[in-house]
């Protein structure tokens, strides 16, 4: 093992390339300008190809293309660049190109942004929020083997903390098992064959041999959606098992109520914390099971409450959800104001558990 | 006199020219009189021609010529409204050994993605674009384009378009043609029989600068859509020669 | 075990290189270091902090520390609040005469370098950020000395090379005060 | 005399007459009756020289042009 | 009253000219275009303006500034035009600027899209559904006022039916009471007077007269939605007092739904029907009041399931929330499939209510 | 020797320069030898000689720039990064008796926006657009832009520009004033005391330009961003001489 | 009393416009109406279909019928379902040859009209749709004939005003076929 | 001779010296000391023609320039 101090943008590129990433594209937007930057050094090197968009749709864009001809692909960017990119995220979703958006945002506000997508149609994009720099490393990957795994675009939110923060980390490949064959890529050898291929969102095939069409197709869609549902719940959560509260947290947020929460069981309190690791698939089944027999139920988030409504439609009893967090700016505007901090994290976990 | 046409002729006579390029697989359901099939046509053609039909990669955009996503037996992404020049760039960039070339309207190149092709030809990304202008948005029911020339009447121009209201038409082309990054670029029109020879040809340069590798190129292609310009589709090549082809005038802008 | 160091200064002091070098030196033991800086954002001359935590094992530090186990105080603008995070029995280096080494808790342990004077004095002005480190490091043994220079080195630009010696001279110099003073 | 003749794939047209302008020496017209999808269709008449107009032309597909070879 | 034969696109901006509409931008898009081909001929005489927006992004902004300049502005589009607009959607909401989108969508599946937005931070956007011609000429009018009382922009989320329909409708101003006064508004005279007007996202106010800033400004943000949601709620509701069955839906499809249940009610079924009116904020206390009681909740749905999470959140027993819509799409990708039919929903309610 | 300037002299003097125009309301927070506050001033100075203080409405992107919205005594919208000229639209056509500008950056204006302004400019929308080109993205720490002179090296081209990997830089004035809608387009720079009083008058005759009604107007500002180009203050109007300067030219390009 | 019309055919055939006018009129006389067209997307040449409800007070009616009370098959292709969906004693107008009059369900009204025949005899051939209509009006007197010609002629765009008069004539001789039939 | 001077805000100057390149005569140089944000700042030597160059090209407003007045 080999310890080296990288921001979390440095330490995200490293995974990516380790992940196999040959293609990527970003435009500048704190916090996320610091992974672009890095990628633009490391990625050439690594025998890729990183671009400097010259916007985030056309960042977005060129990934799908890049994508859709079978590189392993990522883009990202914040809050802003990401809404520009709901389009083409929800047109991958529905076309079944996979890749990586890595949403460094500049706080929690933007959860519904990545779990209720806003482009359009019935989708999903699957999305890990790490906590810490280490786990943004193992998501990193993971993340481009869920992509393939599922072929959809799916999504890491992370914000300035996990972004600037330098730790010391030894990024290694890693292997998550097999993945189907890419046989649907584009490669340009389809032509004049009466079998040349054809990504699309309506799935209308070609004459000689008609696709889906839009509603056999989104109902394929529907149905992959759900499974992935089903299937890719991550989660993690500590004492719960007698807890009278439950504080529901995730991404940088929960790795300080982690700390406040150890710190009241420490003093005798009958709490325990639960985290979803994947924002979608909200772990709702775990979440039913770790609440089960808590009176209270304690949503922390650095926002106006948006996850409160997966925890409201999860919880084992609806009626013990509070919401504790709240929007926290810094007064630049770049990354949280003072409520992302222990002190006042158990300050709001005390006056919520009553 | 009317000479039977219904089967190949009796006399010892050679075929010159066949109903359709080989690469299509279907028939398409575009309106009489539309250019586009016609630009469809050279541009299979070419790749024939070329003989790079299987190392090609199409990018196609929303518009009437959309369904031709169908009937091309190329290798195609279908992709968002205005997007195909960034796509393109992705593939390319991924794939360097393919072909690739976008099929664009003026509502997707002109209006929702004129950044994107600028900024392609400006990066020099060695592509093909083909954009095939007929001055409105054709499949939505012949709306106002950035490209439709003054005076004409469209479902969002009822008076016809007018310069203080409306603005005037962007050629697309001449843009191109002045960023450093072009490397071909030409206009051509299909409504004569040598227009859409000359126009094949310079598909056939614009394909041949990407294989040379020597940059970005791009071919517009002005093409009659009698239904969204509410004329009679025989008279669509005169009102097209009279209006789109006097205001932006056809020939090669960049050739290196 | 963890031990958290919290630096605090203005833009322009080093502070995010002296944490910085810290950090490394520390990763290049085989230690697992944090370095969490804060600089609000595009201002520009404002608040500088940084907080370095180094362990022997995975840290479990949270990026913005609730307490620490010791602190450098560059600067008496913008610190506010860091003196109460610290542990009893904290270690401080107060920055003379930009801080007053006698406004502090009783329960800490205060060590007043006047870093500019020691920086001028070894003919490194610019480096009064490393006299400072030295003498943190010096009261501490966070990490070797040697490996202290070590980093600051890796961490020079190849146009800087040229400040490599004064810098260690600034770290020695640093370390050479509370030496002194202890 | 005609040096070229046609086939026309009369079902396929649809009456847009693009054909009719294109042709240099003026030899086809519309017909009278409509093909399957209720379209006049051009037919030829005498004097085509085999010189591929028509066919460049068509946006529905519908020619196949011959070239009569001289009886050497 | 005089009846005008309209279609929904006709009628929207007939209502919206009534409501003071001065300003519209759109892009085509079916089934949006009527609307924006019928402003085009429409708000000239009405001394307006109407541009041919020449991209989505465009004619959003274009009014996000002549509502900032004043005007009663609208603009419009449906599924990957209003993607392209959550930025701007998103800004407007945290800048305060009020105007109409109008979301004339291709089937139900943006639900999502138009309630959770896309864009970024803690924002919501009053969205109304109508389920007919008539109830859009109402909400259109309504929806210029609410943007004004709430210095928000708002949306109305139609489809194919409401959009292509054509009904005999009697367009008249109507009037929904006082507003505030446009005190906010750039006219351009404030220059040089040390109290020159800013319309900032940030709030970050003059060098004199500084500003709430971001966190000050987003936490009174999210409050003013907070006070929106409780204040604005509106549903319509029939025959659930003693209903075993309560059928949620929403837009056209409510529309059937209230069809089927009145006939199944007519069969001696206890059943009946619920319908937010506004999506969000959803009428969560009136449909807790009439689900309680109820042993079936079903969501009735032309989607994947998207209400289901708002039915779910507020339900009276959570765990008697069935889905039983579905994505049904045209051929043509346009409009909806064979489940947008009332026998097909009875068959579906039917199966539903065990 | 050093002559004492804590104070207005004590001989008779007129007083011909002030320190900061008037419509200033603190200071602001650019990095030193930035050429922004120089072009911020111009076009104040400008506001109050053609005095249209009182009817005019700024419409601002997200660069370094942005920050003059705290300092600028005029109402202003601060608008999405690259929308400015769509703004600027739907204020001027709600209200055109005010003058309305945009203030941009090269990445808000070449990157994000290039299709904004290029559609108002075909639009011929009677706004006068201020570019202020420093060749990269200097609030985000130096990137390349879309106007990033070749070979320059930026935080993301860091063995310099070039055109095989990065394309080449694109003329947002020129492209600008290929576009029938513009009624002025000029280039300007702040390298110089006299360059300086150049871009003014450019500014000047924009904004009458608008004033007359007759369309679009843009100037585009080239000026230094030592920060952003890692080199020293001092040498930021030479390096931008040398550079930008000789990449797009310094001039008018349209005037009518 | 809300009473429903369905319309059947392909593109082209004048089906919306046949729809449009018996909505139009119906409006005119100050009743309510409702129009819900169906024409597949971007497809040409492709089926069309057309739903007119009128009645006395705002319409209960939803925009695609669960049962409608007549109906007007234009072509046989289709057509499928829309019989089904016809009430017990609906009226049908049926356009002969094109479609099969005995080919429908026993409790159905079927009245067989050769619209083409019919229009060509007033020598308006490209108003056969308009026979249909006159037709249909004629048995089901849902609105006043001249109600239907006023609505006709409002609905003609300028430079098609030469077609009035032929049309009116097909609407005439529409109502001639069924009153001879009938 | 001086046919100018100038007041110089030290205090608001960034030390950028792009007055000193500015200035035709060559009348301006960098301060030994910094001002309170810790600049170096332009001091002003004999010759000053009050042209306003150093105003004009000072992106931080240092300079108000005055020009003497011939006592007539
Ligand atoms: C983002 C987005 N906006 C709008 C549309 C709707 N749309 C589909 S095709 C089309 C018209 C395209 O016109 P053009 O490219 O000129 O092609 P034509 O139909 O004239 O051949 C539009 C606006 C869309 N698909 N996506
Ligand atoms: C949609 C979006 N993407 C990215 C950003 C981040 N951003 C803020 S300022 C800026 C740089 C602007 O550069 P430029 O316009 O050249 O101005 P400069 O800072 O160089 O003056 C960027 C990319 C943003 N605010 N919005
Ligand atoms: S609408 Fe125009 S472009 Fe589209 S198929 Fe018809 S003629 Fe062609
Ligand atoms: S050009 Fe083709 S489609 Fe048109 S009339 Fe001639 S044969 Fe028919
Ligand atoms: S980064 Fe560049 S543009 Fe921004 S303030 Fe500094 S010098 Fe000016
Ligand atoms: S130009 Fe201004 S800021 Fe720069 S050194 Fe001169 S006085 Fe100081």
């Amino acid at each position: 093992m080999s310890l080296e101090l990288l921001d979390g943008g440095a330490a995200m590129a490293e995974a990516a390339i380790a992940a196999g990433c040959r293609f990527f594209t970003g435009y500048p937007m704190s916090p996320f300008t610091g992974l672009l930057e890095e990628m633009s050094r490391r990625l050439p090197a690594a025998g890729g190809v990183c671009l400097n968009a010259e916007s985030e749709i056309e960042g977005v864009n060129m990934t799908l293309g890049a994508a859709a001809a079978g590189a392993r692909a990522a883009t990202g960017s914040c809050g802003q660049g990401i809404a520009l990119m709901q389009e083409a995220i929800a047109e991958a979703a529905l076309n079944e190109t996979p890749f990586v958006v890595f949403n460094l945002a500049r706080n929690q506000q933007d959860y519904f942004q990545a779990t209720r997508g806003g482009g359009w149609g019935d989708y999903r994009t699957i999305t890990l929020a790490p906590k810490d720099v280490p786990e943004a490393v193992e998501h990193t990957q993971l993340l481009f083997h869920l992509a393939d795994k599922h072929r959809a675009p799916v999504m890491l939110y992370g914000d300035p903390l996990l972004a600037q923060t330098r730790v010391g980390v030894d990024v290694q490949p890693r292997d998550f098992g097999p993945l189907p064959a890419k046989d649907w890529v584009l490669d340009g050898t389809g032509g004049g064959t009466g079998r040349s291929r054809q990504i699309w969102t309506w799935a209308m095939g070609k004459a000689n041999d008609p696709g889906p069409g839009p509603d056999g197709h989104w109902r394929a869609i529907a149905d992959k959606f759900d499974r992935i549902a089903a299937e890719e719940q991550r989660h993690e959560e500590s004492m719960v098992d007698d807890a009278e509260t439950v504080v529901v947290a995730f991404g940088t947020a929960a790795k300080f109520v982690e700390h406040v929460v150890a710190g009241l069981r420490a003093e005798g309190h009958r709490i325990g914390w639960f985290r979803p690791v994947t924002l979608w698939p909200f772990p709702g089944a775990a979440l039913r099971r770790a609440t089960t027999g808590a009176r209270n139920v304690l949503v922390f988030e650095l926002n106006a409450g948006q996850m409160l409504d997966d925890v409201r439609i999860h919880a084992a009893d609806r009626d013990a959800v509070r919401f504790v967090g709240g929007v926290s700016i810094a007064e630049s505007g770049l990354s949280y104001g003072p409520l992302l901090d222990a002190p006042a994290i158990r300050e709001r976990i005390l006056g919520g558990a009553t | 006199m009317i000479i039977d046409t219904s089967g190949p002729p009796v006399l010892p006579a050679k075929q010159v020219a066949d109903f359709k390029p080989s690469l299509l697989l279907g028939e398409h359901s575009l309106c009489p009189g539309c250019g586009e099939p016609v630009a469809l046509r050279i541009l299979l053609e070419v790749l024939q021609e070329l003989d790079i039909v299987q190392r090609t990669i199409g990018v196609v955009g929303h518009g009437c010529y959309g369904s031709f996503v169908r009937i091309m037996d190329v290798d195609v992404l279908q992709c968002l409204h205005g997007r195909a020049p960034a796509c393109a760039t992705g593939i390319k960039r991924v794939r360097p050994g393919v072909a690739v070339f976008t099929l664009q309207g003026d509502g997707d190149m002109a209006n929702e993605g004129l950044q994107e092709v600028l900024h392609a030809a400006a990066r020099g990304e060695n592509i093909t674009c083909v954009m095939l202008n007929n001055g409105v948005f054709g499949d939505t029911g012949g709306q106002q384009t950035a490209t439709t020339v003054l005076g004409q009447r469209t479902k969002t121009s009822i008076d016809g378009r007018d310069p203080e209201l409306h603005g005037y038409p962007i050629p697309v082309a001449d843009l191109v043609a002045s960023l450093r990054g072009s490397a071909y670029v030409a206009r051509g029109a299909v409504s004569t029989a040598a227009g859409v020879l000359q126009a094949k040809r310079m598909l056939r340069k614009a394909f041949q600068t990407q294989l040379d590798g020597a940059g970005f190129s791009l071919v517009e292609i002005l093409t009659m859509c009698p239904t969204g310009w509410f004329v009679p589709t025989a008279e669509g090549p005169t009102y097209q020669q009279g209006t789109m082809e006097q205001t932006y005038g056809i020939g090669e802008l960049v050739t290196r | 075990m963890e031990r958290e160091l919290v630096v605090s200064g203005v833009g322009g002091q080093g502070i995010q290189l002296l944490a910085k070098t810290l950090a490394l030196a520390a990763t290049r033991e085989g230690r697992y270091a944090m370095l969490a800086a804060d600089y609000g954002g595009e201002m520009r001359g404002g608040p500088s902090k940084a907080a370095v935590v180094v362990g022997d094992a995975p840290l479990q530090a949270l990026p913005i520390l609730p307490s620490a186990w010791s602190a450098i105080f560059a600067h008496h603008r913008f610190a506010e609040g860091v003196q109460d995070r610290l542990r009893p029995g904290g270690i401080v280096v107060a920055n003379t005469p930009l801080v007053d080494p006698s406004g502090f808790r009783p329960d800490l342990r205060v060590f007043a370098v006047d870093a500019m004077t020691a920086a001028k004095a070894v003919e490194a002005p610019q480096a009064s950020g490393f006299v400072l480190l030295g003498a943190y490091n010096a009261l501490t043994r966070m990490v070797e000395p040697a490996a202290l220079v070590a980093a600051m080195e890796e961490l020079l630009p190849p146009y800087r090379r040229q400040h490599a010696e004064s810098n260690a001279r600034a770290i020695a110099a640093g370390a050479a005060t509370v030496e002194v003073s202890a | 005399m005609s040096r070229g003749t046609l086939v026309i794939d009369v079902d396929r047209c649809k009456g847009c007459e693009l054909c009719l302008a294109a042709c240099p020496p003026n030899v086809l017209s519309m017909s009278a009756t409509v093909n399957e999808q209720g379209y006049r269709y051009p037919e030829l008449h005498d004097g085509c020289t085999g010189c591929t107009a028509c066919q460049i032309v068509c946006p529905d597909f519908v020619f196949a042009v011959y070239r009569f070879t001289p009886a050497s």
